[in-house]
């Protein structure tokens, strides 16, 4: 899947990418004064009760209050931590396109590559300071999730699936944190995190959607391979990203029922709340991939084997060929 | 993910009944084009095998390949839950039970060929 | 070469990490605000007339003065572009390190090597930005200087060298833009560019002259390596960047003597002026290099080969065993 | 750079009296301990060889090495120049006429080696 694309660019391409640029031009996230430093940690909570895992388990009435918060503090902190581990990978790849020069026609693509890359390596730095900030230790990030990243992402020289599975992973993981703290009972720095990521990530999330669309149209394979595994990709994603073990013993949870392991995690990624959730944050993913393609009738059953046979079939309902001017969660307030 | 090999009708009560049950559960209409090498790394005892599929045959080998298009890593016990149908693949994945190492297209193909 | 620093950072290399990333939280170059990116490119000087690789020989002479500033235009641009190629790959090893995991019991140091790759990003996009305003298409950087590079950094998974050899072409890059533009006569633009530049580069330098000095001493085999390979190298690195075909073509000489490459090279490489102006530039490098035992006595055979002889007995006269506080070249006026 | 043979007494004409040459040049008593490939990829005309050192030894080879240590590329005239001290390396690195991949450490060592 080694290739470099043609050199020419759409004019809507172009003009996306002009524009992405010259607002990462304007203004540049600081690591030291765009969130609220100065607010203490003590007893915050970091997302919204409605959204942690175990809501809506009988888990939940398990747990003491502060256990509850001890887990929102937790699970914001393990997904800042997987930004972190994604956004440095992400950042290597990408420097490592920019230096394999097949883009060198592209001087704005390149420039967008760039401020991509530099975007990414200050929210990997504000990820960590907030982390240090409510005394998170760093979480071993799940093997699984980093090696489907690794294994798939970085095997050649001109990684374009690091391309598509990175934005795959911003735009869902994006879509999570918005959701997560859009409340008043959630700490003003933890929305401040969220929502000062989202400004950047918003615009990450087009470029990559519209090179995901050129890699398709223009990339020989691309669109087969994607056709085969964003379904099971996705699954992994969600699933890992909603439970932990490693989340669960840090709360340390005093109830003797969150001794069985199997029960627990069956129970806060199977439930209801975590449906509809996970409806919420895959909607705008499920529309896109129907739009490009990736997508599928005729592999309906990989999609139904991940799970998202329901959803799709809702998305599909919905979806009159047109694709949606505004398919991220940007207008989620916050 | 789909990596599990499914339920038998019959508990198989050892790796040697799961790797002697292959034959009758192999599905080559589902790997006609297909070359890849499939590894199982399991622990608790060291048991590591792999299985080459070409073209719509199979052909099971003990001990590592050196560069297997997936491979599959857990406890003989887990995967002997999975294979029998006693635990979830995603919870073997999100308990970080199972491990999987390489292309997850391929991966899930895994599925379709040992029914 | 692949191995880790043991668990211990010493106290002075600690407190120099956490006064660096003092500094780089509190401010950020802006792509936008930090230089005058209004003034106009027309009949600017980009480097000192003293500093032209002909200055200094016949064909200075030869050459008119509108060639004369065209040669002063192509020849920054081409050093902009050079900091170009190695900010993107060093930055890239730089994330390979970080996601190699090895530094991960040292938060301070993977703090600083955000911050590092950072502002190597927005470098490299300042540069860029500063050539699209002269009017300078990018440079074929010579597949020797890169090759060098890329061959000797980039081998291992773990790549120490990486940050040595970039250190050395930071630190020699720097002394060299600083000498270029700290006169009256060079446009205000291009000394911006030098100096906000080297506001953060001192800093990367500092720091990679701490690391070096610790691999010196832990790293097994690191220090034997780096007393074969430095000499040559440095020497490569001081004509290749002295001189490019390239640069010289763009100019497009009218007089006929300047057809004579190898002639032109030649006076330009060996001449008595540019003698001078290297061993400005590689004095602190020198001194460092004696310091640190990468100079060793036993092997001064290949400094002699490598055409540093003089320079460095001139360095040792002057070196008492003890390091300078100030060995780069930060208090040249600008 | 040292990547020079370094001047012989009689001009070399070819690169074949180039190689017929280096058993007088070699200098074992400066490569006792390297293994090494050192590789010429000449072009017009195209002609590629390689040398290994091994502990004080050396075999010339015809043909590329798959990895070699260090490899040296430049025309054929370009490298007769060189080996004849008609052309200093340095002004054939900076002209690109002669480039050099790989160990810059030994890369350098070769002209102690061949002398």
């Amino acid at each position: 899947m080694e290739t470099t694309l043609e050199p020419t660019l759409s004019p809507q391409f172009s003009k996306l990418i002009n524009r992405l640029n010259e607002v990462s031009d304007r203004k540049q996230m600081s690591v030291l004064h765009d969130h609220p430093w100065d607010l203490s940690p003590e007893g915050a909570w970091l997302k919204k009760r409605e959204n942690l895992s175990i809501y809506g388990t009988e888990f939940y009435d398990l747990a003491t209050e502060e256990e509850r918060r001890l887990l929102s503090v937790y699970e914001t902190g393990c997904w800042w931590h997987t930004f972190v581990i994604f956004e440095n990978l992400v950042t290597e790849y990408y420097m490592k396109i920019i230096n394999h020069e097949s883009l060198a026609p592209f001087p704005a693509v390149i420039k967008y590559m760039h401020h991509f890359c530099r975007e990414e390596i200050t929210h990997a730095l504000v990820f960590r300071k907030a982390m240090k900030h409510f005394s998170i230790a760093p979480f071993p990030v799940p093997d699984n999730l980093k090696d489907f990243y690794k294994d798939n992402a970085a095997l050649a020289d001109f990684p374009l699936k690091a391309v598509f599975l990175t934005i795959i992973i911003e735009w869902f993981a994006e879509n999570n944190a918005m959701l997560d703290c859009n409340n008043d009972f959630v700490s003003p720095l933890a929305r401040a995190v969220a929502v000062e990521h989202h400004k950047e990530e918003a615009r990450h999330i087009e470029w990559g959607k519209s090179m995901i669309r050129e890699f398709a149209e223009r990339v020989p394979g691309f669109l087969e391979e994607a056709q085969e595994y964003t379904a099971p990709f996705m699954r992994n994603l969600l699933d890992m990203s909603t439970v932990n073990p490693e989340t669960y013993a840090r709360v340390g949870f005093s109830h003797p029922a969150f001794q069985d392991q199997e029960r627990l995690f069956e129970a806060a990624l199977f439930c209801e709340n975590r449906d509809q959730i996970n409806r919420r944050i895959m909607e705008p993913l499920l529309r896109f991939f129907v739009e490009t393609t990736i997508y599928t009738p005729a592999l309906h059953e990989l999609w139904e084997a991940a799970r998202f046979g329901p959803a799709l079939e809702q998305v599909l309902a919905r979806h009159n060929g047109r694709p949606d001017a505004n398919d991220n969660l940007l207008d989620t307030p916050v | 993910m789909a990596t599990d090999i499914s339920k038998p009708d019959t508990l198989l009560h050892s790796v040697d009944d799961v790797i002697a049950s292959m034959p009758a559960r192999f599905h080559p209409e589902n790997c006609r084009d297909l070359v890849a090498t499939y590894q199982w790394k399991l622990s608790q005892p060291d048991r590591t095998f792999h299985i080459s599929i070409d073209k719509g045959t199979f052909r099971i080998h003990d001990g590592a390949h050196p560069d297997p298009s997936v491979s599959i890593e857990s406890s003989e016990e887990v995967y002997l839950k999975l294979v029998n149908g006693q635990m979830k693949d995603v919870m073997a994945v999100v308990t970080g039970k199972l491990r999987v190492r390489g292309s997850i297209s391929l991966a899930q193909k895994l599925n379709r060929i040992f029914i």
